[in-house]
């Protein structure tokens, strides 16, 4: 089967979706926006919920790509998916255009700007950092304050950019939950005696073993679970971040200095595929991901023949998911093909 | 507030609610945690105070005393601690395994010795 | 902290200022907590910005006193502002300027709700015309007085004889800025620099030459709060909020605090003498209290003009320290000579620049 | 032999602990209040003198429950303690015939081949000879067994050796040597004089053939006279001291004395009675199943009695009474570790090995001081009832249980009333298990007022628990039954019609329903009258504990999983439709840990009424003689 297919996105599902494609004989473009495809997982250091490392799935990814039937196009966006008759043509930042018997979006997400936050002041304050700017620390096996100091005490701020209709994002992004108890649980390792504080309205431990990584937190390294939405934050004469949160359960508010404040920042659906949606006539749902065809068994058909979604553009997604997501993308697309 | 502010200006500045982490003193917790580890495990549900048999004939809620002795907010439970009647349902509720009964056992002392600074 | 990151912010929420031909409504209670504020500002507007600032001689509250304690509902409220924009219209002028910053909340608010319910602006039409017979235009344009000094910080930095800067040390003043809640709580986008990190004071701080200072209850509420310091019961409220700031900013040693409402100041400033006589706690440099002034007062100071004119010995909390510190020099003996106060009010120009 | 010399360590142990034993049992006589005192005077004169006497026959000497536990582990008790006995009692008489003068020192008949190394020539002598040889054989037999037992136990049906303190060691290591030593000392005469019978003739020969036998013979006697004076010097800061102070304990018990809720002298007995076996380890399934060894009663009791601080292990224990069944000495494990409990934190600092000879104890008795109090319990408005059904806190979690009492009682037409239906108030034993007897009281009071006001006949409750204090501490007219002994009662006087189950069943006694109360016939006569009913390995007396017992304090979840699911495997090891028991914590603690159904007495019971539930009947039994016409 000699047709080609064109997948937007690089990212782990894209990646994911072209190789199970060109095992599958086809030829695949990736069109990614990054130097280099692999998506957000390239940041990342360990995953949930068993803690290995993300070279390994990286390095998985690394491989998939590498097939001959695949030519990747890396710092390039997609304005619009134009549709003749059976066929598309993409055209390309760089001013090509691509023709494809069918096309794969999986332009993922973005990860909230935490700026957008002003009440906790990230970019203001030195210590106030976000998840992925922690999991960057944890790379190099040091977790330290702006000022090089080793912190005694860190809090993990949850559903940052998630559930808070202030920032115009009432979904749960799902996966920042288990990522702060890992991260909790990483920082306990590296740092034994700095306390760590995960400040939650719910916690949302959903995929399997995720409760048990939430149980093991407090049982072996005794994380503090403190259910209250931080207000905001304030630096103090001593350089240290001012806490102010409700402690829900006691019912009384509560105050305190912290070295390190981490904040969970949740997933949005990304600005070029937004874009690229709308360019393109895609509808997208009132979370502003893609809206699928159907929630239950038409997840990956975007509602118009032959373009199909793949990963994190639909909805936020652990990394399971998305790689099971865009294998069923690559179904889709070739029984399309089969049945033009 | 002293009384002499109320009764110069009819009111005195009222004392906050707020708990104020860095200066609340939290050795009954430690006390708890050492001799009873699976104190820890609280997720603060609720289970035991719905089951508790002493809960219904007076204020004794387990789950907020787990978290102001996290928070060492030890005052307001110097009388609760002393209702609990150590049935032990609450041990048969609790999801996360927590051996409630040996924490207020625990709790009960400790909060004595706390609050005559022997701990 | 990271100051680029402030500034990414302010940018972020620039707002409209009319530079002239302004209609000023004065607040209702500023004249007698801080007498001389209103009468600077004016004598600023006029004499130093050579700006046409009109002040109609029937203009009223905004009654957003009465409205804020549940005294007053909202349709009355509406009905006087309407009035307000009545003799706004007549008078000629489409840049409404209020004093007090309750009532530029208010104004917004009233504006806001026009907006989104048309109906509701038609019923206080009517209303208005039922009771006076006027009509009346939406403001083209509405701004607080303080956001008309911060957009002018420069011109009047320019005629400046004073800085808010130490004299014997050099360095700049350590300033507390803050900023009334209905500035821009209410609607971040009308208030200069949003309402996380307010820029309309800091601006004026940082162009006369002080130092913003940003402590961690910057954004607490200064107790004025209406239902909290009127009803006698809630009196306990408002000083512990004050209270919990003068905590609060006490460890970077503050020389002063400027604001830009009637309430502010007044409870900053009169709580200080309470708490002191209730505790015996006294805050700010060595202990002789943190001086509040409006920034009216301190524009006024900086370009120069009597300390005792612009009404400094009305503060409860002695403002003197600053003075020394700007090198301001006044007659102590003046302070309370009321005399020569009562004569020259009723002289024709009431305060010489 | 010419000097003897070598008697003297001999000597001065067995006189030192002569002295001493005596010493020591007449100031804890003294020591016993007045009323033990009495009893033991009548103990001594009246009819338990025999009883006395034939127990410490059959238990000191023959270890007849070691026997009973294990074969093997008997004879190698027996043989130790009934072979040394016989030893020294055929040695004094050998030495009284054989020599010059009757009554002779105890050291010539322990030492007689040393004395008359040539003796054994003629038929009488070599008759006792012989005997002398085969007593010595039986004992070395029994210490072959005990040395193999340190090192597998299993042969002797035991699962673990005690870890003992070095002082038992360094008995234990003299004990060993005793006997190996006199073999010895007596084979190397006997080979230097030819003399000696079928052991020490043959072992002396072959020795003598090799070694200079006479000169080597005196260390040995002198080894052996060490061996045995240092073991008696030992004897009373070690496991040994049970040897003497286990006849004081049988007379003790046998003239009625027990155990107080206070440390007396009588319970310095038991401390000191104690041999630390290890047959209590073995039973205790904290031990073999939740794999915990720190707190066993052998620990606790020597903790005891060395003043250690056995804080922690006395509130690790779940209180289910196994080891008080099977202690061969018969010491009264559960009240002695109540007293502890009831005890208030001290610092307690142990004994050092100087002082384990002191006399005296000083034991101070620092009472707990009460944390609880209940004074919010309002009075209840009392309700009248013939019958008074107390469900109980735990059998609010299990409301299958309840909803099958409200079923059999109506159905028998039992004018009863729910005492606890809106929660009730704990019956006090949780407290009381924790050591918190006077805040216990409180709650007694309180539940004994509603019962006495409620004027009724019986007082019914489903949990063995409630069952245990409301007969023990609480003092009411009303006749307390547990719920299966209530059913019987239905079903004896026919107030009950009751269907037949055809299912095949094994009963768990509950810990506090068997043991804990002597209730083991009822329950079975109700279940066999309703289901067909199998035996289980471990029952009656012996029952297993589901582990969810609120005797232990400070137990782990996980920990007491795993002594249910051991407990549920062996209950259900004949694979039964349905495991019954009469406890809602048995229930719901098995019931986490078996595929197999558990279900409480009741509801197999409510299983068995005949559909539809009747209209009840008039009850015409004499008890409960009252004409109703509804339920």
């Amino acid at each position: 089967m000699d047709k080609h297919v064109v997948v937007i996105g690089g990212g782990v599902a894209g990646i994911e979706a072209a190789g199970t494609l060109a095992e599958m004989g086809l030829r695949v473009s990736v069109i990614e926006k990054e130097e280099e495809a692999g998506g957000h997982i390239t940041g990342w250091h360990a995953l949930f919920p068993d803690r290995r490392p993300a070279k390994e799935v990286t390095e998985y990814l690394r491989h998939r790509i590498r097939h001959n039937n695949i030519t990747l196009i890396t710092k390039a966006t997609v304005e619009r998916i134009n549709h003749h008759g059976h066929s598309f043509s993409v055209n390309v930042s760089d001013g090509t255009s691509l023709n494809a018997d069918a096309v794969i979006v999986a332009t993922g997400f973005d990860l909230f700007d935490a700026r957008r936050k002003e009440e906790y002041g990230y970019g203001i304050y030195d210590d106030v950092i976000t998840s992925a700017d922690l999991e960057i620390m944890f790379a190099s096996n040091k977790v330290l304050t702006s000022a090089g100091k080793v912190p005694s005490r860190i809090g993990f701020v949850h559903c940052v950019g998630s559930r808070d209709e202030k920032v115009n994002n009432n979904h749960c992004s799902k996966v920042c939950c288990v990522t702060a108890v890992k991260q909790a649980i990483e920082v306990r390792e590296i740092l034994p005696d700095c306390e760590v504080f995960c400040f939650y309205m719910d916690m949302r431990m959903f995929g399997p073993l995720y409760e048990e990584l939430y149980r093991e937190s407090q049982e072996k390294y005794n994380v503090n679970y403190i259910r209250g939405k931080v207000s905001e934050a304030s630096s103090t004469i001593n350089g240290r971040v001012s806490v102010r949160v409700e402690d829900t359960l006691a019912g009384r508010p509560l105050k305190m200095e912290i070295d390190l404040l981490v904040l969970m920042v949740g997933m949005e659906m990304s600005k070029t595929g937004e874009r690229l949606a709308e360019a393109s006539g895609l509808s997208t749902g009132v979370n502003r991901f893609l809206k699928s065809a159907d929630h239950h068994y038409g997840s990956n058909e975007s509602g118009k023949k032959g373009i199909f979604y793949a990963g994190t553009c639909t909805a936020p997604m652990n990394i399971t998911d998305t790689i099971s997501h865009a294998r069923a993308a690559v179904t889709e697309t070739i029984n399309y093909l089969n049945s033009r | 507030m002293s009384a002499t502010a109320a009764d110069k200006f009819g009111f005195a500045i009222n004392r906050t609610r707020l708990i104020n982490y860095d200066t609340t003193d939290r050795k009954v917790r430690g006390y708890i945690s050492e001799r009873e580890p699976s104190f820890r495990l609280c997720f603060a549900c609720g289970g035991c105070t719905a089951s508790c048999t002493a809960g219904q004939h007076t204020t004794f809620n387990l789950r907020r005393m787990n978290t102001y002795i996290r928070r060492g907010e030890i005052a307001p439970l110097r009388e609760e601690v002393t209702r609990c009647m150590l049935c032990g349902k609450c041990l048969l509720v609790c999801p996360r395994g927590v051996n409630t009964r040996n924490v207020v056992a625990v709790a009960s002392e400790a909060i004595r010795k706390f609050e005559r600074n022997e701990l | 902290m990271k100051i680029d990151g402030k500034i990414a912010i302010w940018k972020e929420y620039q707002k409209e200022i009319a530079d002239d031909h302004f209609f000023y409504v004065r607040s209702c209670v500023r004249q007698n907590f801080f007498p001389g504020s209103e009468t600077a500002f004016l004598n600023i507007m006029r004499d130093v910005l050579k700006k046409d600032v009109y002040e109609h001689p029937c203009h009223t509250t905004c009654t957003g006193i009465g409205y804020h304690s549940d005294i007053v509902p909202i349709e009355t409220t509406m009905t006087v502002v309407a009035r307000q924009f009545a003799l706004m219209t007549e008078a000629g002028y489409e840049n409404l300027l209020p004093s007090c910053i309750t009532s530029f909340g208010l104004y917004t608010e009233i504006m806001d709700t026009w907006h989104h319910f048309p109906e509701v602006e038609e019923r206080i039409r009517v209303n208005l015309r039922k009771a006076t017979g006027r009509e009346f235009k939406i403001p083209k344009n509405l701004a607080h007085a303080s956001d008309v000094i911060y957009k002018f910080r420069k011109e009047i930095a320019a005629s400046a004889k004073f800085k808010l800067i130490n004299k014997n040390t050099g360095e700049p003043l350590k300033v507390v800025d803050h900023i009334g809640c209905h500035y821009a709580k209410m609607f971040p986008s009308k208030g200069i620099g949003g309402a996380e990190y307010p820029y309309v004071l800091a601006g004026m701080v940082e162009e006369w030459g002080g130092k913003v200072i940003d402590y961690p209850e910057r954004r607490h509420c200064c107790g004025f709060g209406f239902r909290q310091y009127l009803v006698q019961a809630n009196r306990g409220f408002s000083i512990a909020c004050s209270r919990e700031k003068f905590e609060s900013m006490m460890p970077y040693k503050p020389d002063m605090i400027i604001t830009n409402c009637p309430g502010c100041p007044m409870f900053l400033d009169r709580w200080q003498y309470v708490i002191n006589e209730m505790e015996g706690k006294r805050y700010g440099p060595n202990n002789e209290g943190i001086p509040v002034f409006t920034y009216e007062e301190v524009a006024g100071l900086i370009l120069g003009s009597d300390p005792w004119e612009l009404g400094l010995q009305m503060h409860q909390t002695d403002c003197e320290p600053v003075l020394d510190k700007m090198g301001i020099d006044y007659d102590p003996e003046e302070k309370y000579n009321l005399k020569k106060e009562i004569k020259r009010a009723t002289s024709s120009s009431f305060v010489k620049v | 032999m010419n000097s003897e010399l070598f008697v003297i360590p001999f000597n001065f142990g067995l006189y030192f602990i002569l002295i001493y034993s005596v010493v020591r049992s007449t100031i804890w006589f003294r020591n016993l209040s007045r009323a033990d005192k009495l009893r033991l005077q009548r103990g001594f004169f009246g009819k338990p003198f025999m009883q006395s006497i034939k127990e410490i026959f059959m238990e000191s000497l023959l270890h007849r429950k070691m026997f009973k536990r294990n074969a093997v582990l008997g004879y190698m008790h027996m043989s130790l303690a009934f072979g040394w006995f016989l030893l020294i009692v055929f040695g004094t008489i050998e030495a009284d015939t054989f020599s010059a003068r009757h009554f002779n020192p105890p050291s010539h008949s322990i030492f007689f081949r040393a004395y008359n190394p040539d003796h054994g020539a003629s038929g009488l002598e070599s008759v006792f000879s012989f005997w002398m040889d085969f007593l010595l054989a039986f004992i070395l037999s029994g210490l072959l067994l005990a040395m193999l037992k340190r090192f597998i136990p299993g042969m002797m049906g035991m699962r673990k050796t005690t870890k003992h303190t070095w002082t038992d060691r360094l008995a234990l290591l003299s004990l060993w040597l005793i006997f190996p030593s006199r073999l010895l000392a007596e084979s190397f005469t006997c080979g230097a004089y030819g003399s000696g019978s079928f052991l020490t003739g043959n072992l002396g020969s072959a020795l003598a053939s090799v070694l200079p036998a006479g000169d080597i013979a005196p260390y040995f006697w002198w080894l052996y006279s060490l061996a045995l004076g240092t073991f008696f010097f030992l004897l009373p800061v070690s496991r040994y001291f049970h040897i003497p102070v286990e006849m004081l304990l049988i007379f003790m018990r046998n003239s009625g004395i027990t155990t107080g809720d206070k440390p007396s002298s009588y319970t310095e007995v038991q401390a000191h009675a104690c041999s630390s076996c290890g047959v209590c380890i073995s039973t205790c399934q904290m031990s073999y199943a939740a794999g915990i060894n720190d707190m066993q009663s052998a620990y606790f009791v020597k903790g005891f009695r060395n003043e250690k601080d056995i804080a922690a292990i006395t509130a690790n224990c779940l209180m289910c009474g196994r080891c008080e069944e099977v202690c061969p000495v018969g010491i009264e494990l559960g009240p002695m570790r109540m007293i502890e409990r009831r005890q208030g934190r001290r610092d307690v600092r142990p004994l050092t090995f100087s002082e384990g000879y002191a006399l005296t104890r000083k034991r101070n008795f620092k009472e707990r001081v009460p944390t609880q109090s209940y004074s919010y319990l309002a009075d209840e408005e009392p309700v009248k009832a013939d019958v008074l059904f107390f469900a109980g806190c735990m059998t609010h979690l299990t409301p299958s249980i309840i909803v099958a009492m409200k079923k059999i009682m109506d159905s028998a037409g039992v004018r009863y009333h729910f005492m606890d239906e809106k929660g009730g108030v704990c019956c006090g034993r949780p407290l009381m298990l924790a050591g918190r007897e006077k805040e216990a009281r409180e709650l007694i009071n309180h539940n004994s007022d509603i019962i006495w006001k409620s004027g009724a006949e019986i007082l019914v409750t489903s949990c063995p628990i409630c069952y245990k204090v409301f007969n023990e501490s609480y003092y009411l007219e009303t006749r307390v039954m547990h719920h299966s002994e209530f059913i019987n009662l239905l079903i004896e006087e026919g107030s009950l019609r009751l269907g037949y189950l055809h299912r095949k069943v094994v009963y768990h006694d509950p810990c506090e329903l068997g043991r804990g109360s002597g209730i083991y016939q009822e329950p079975r006569t109700v279940i066999s009258y309703v289901a067909d009913l199998q035996k289980s390995p471990q029952e009656e007396n012996m029952a297993l504990c589901c582990g969810g017992s609120l005797g232990n304090l400070t137990l782990s979840s996980a920990k007491r999983a795993l002594i249910a699911a051991d407990a549920a495997r062996i209950l259900t090891s004949s694979s039964p439709d349905e495991l019954i028991t009469a406890c809602p914590l048995c229930k719901k603690t098995l019931g986490q840990a078996t595929e197999i159904k558990v279900t409480d007495i009741a509801e197999l019971v409510a299983a068995a009424l005949p559909r539809p539930i009747p209209l009840a009947k008039t009850r015409t039994k004499k008890i409960l003689t009252k004409t109703e016409n509804n339920g």
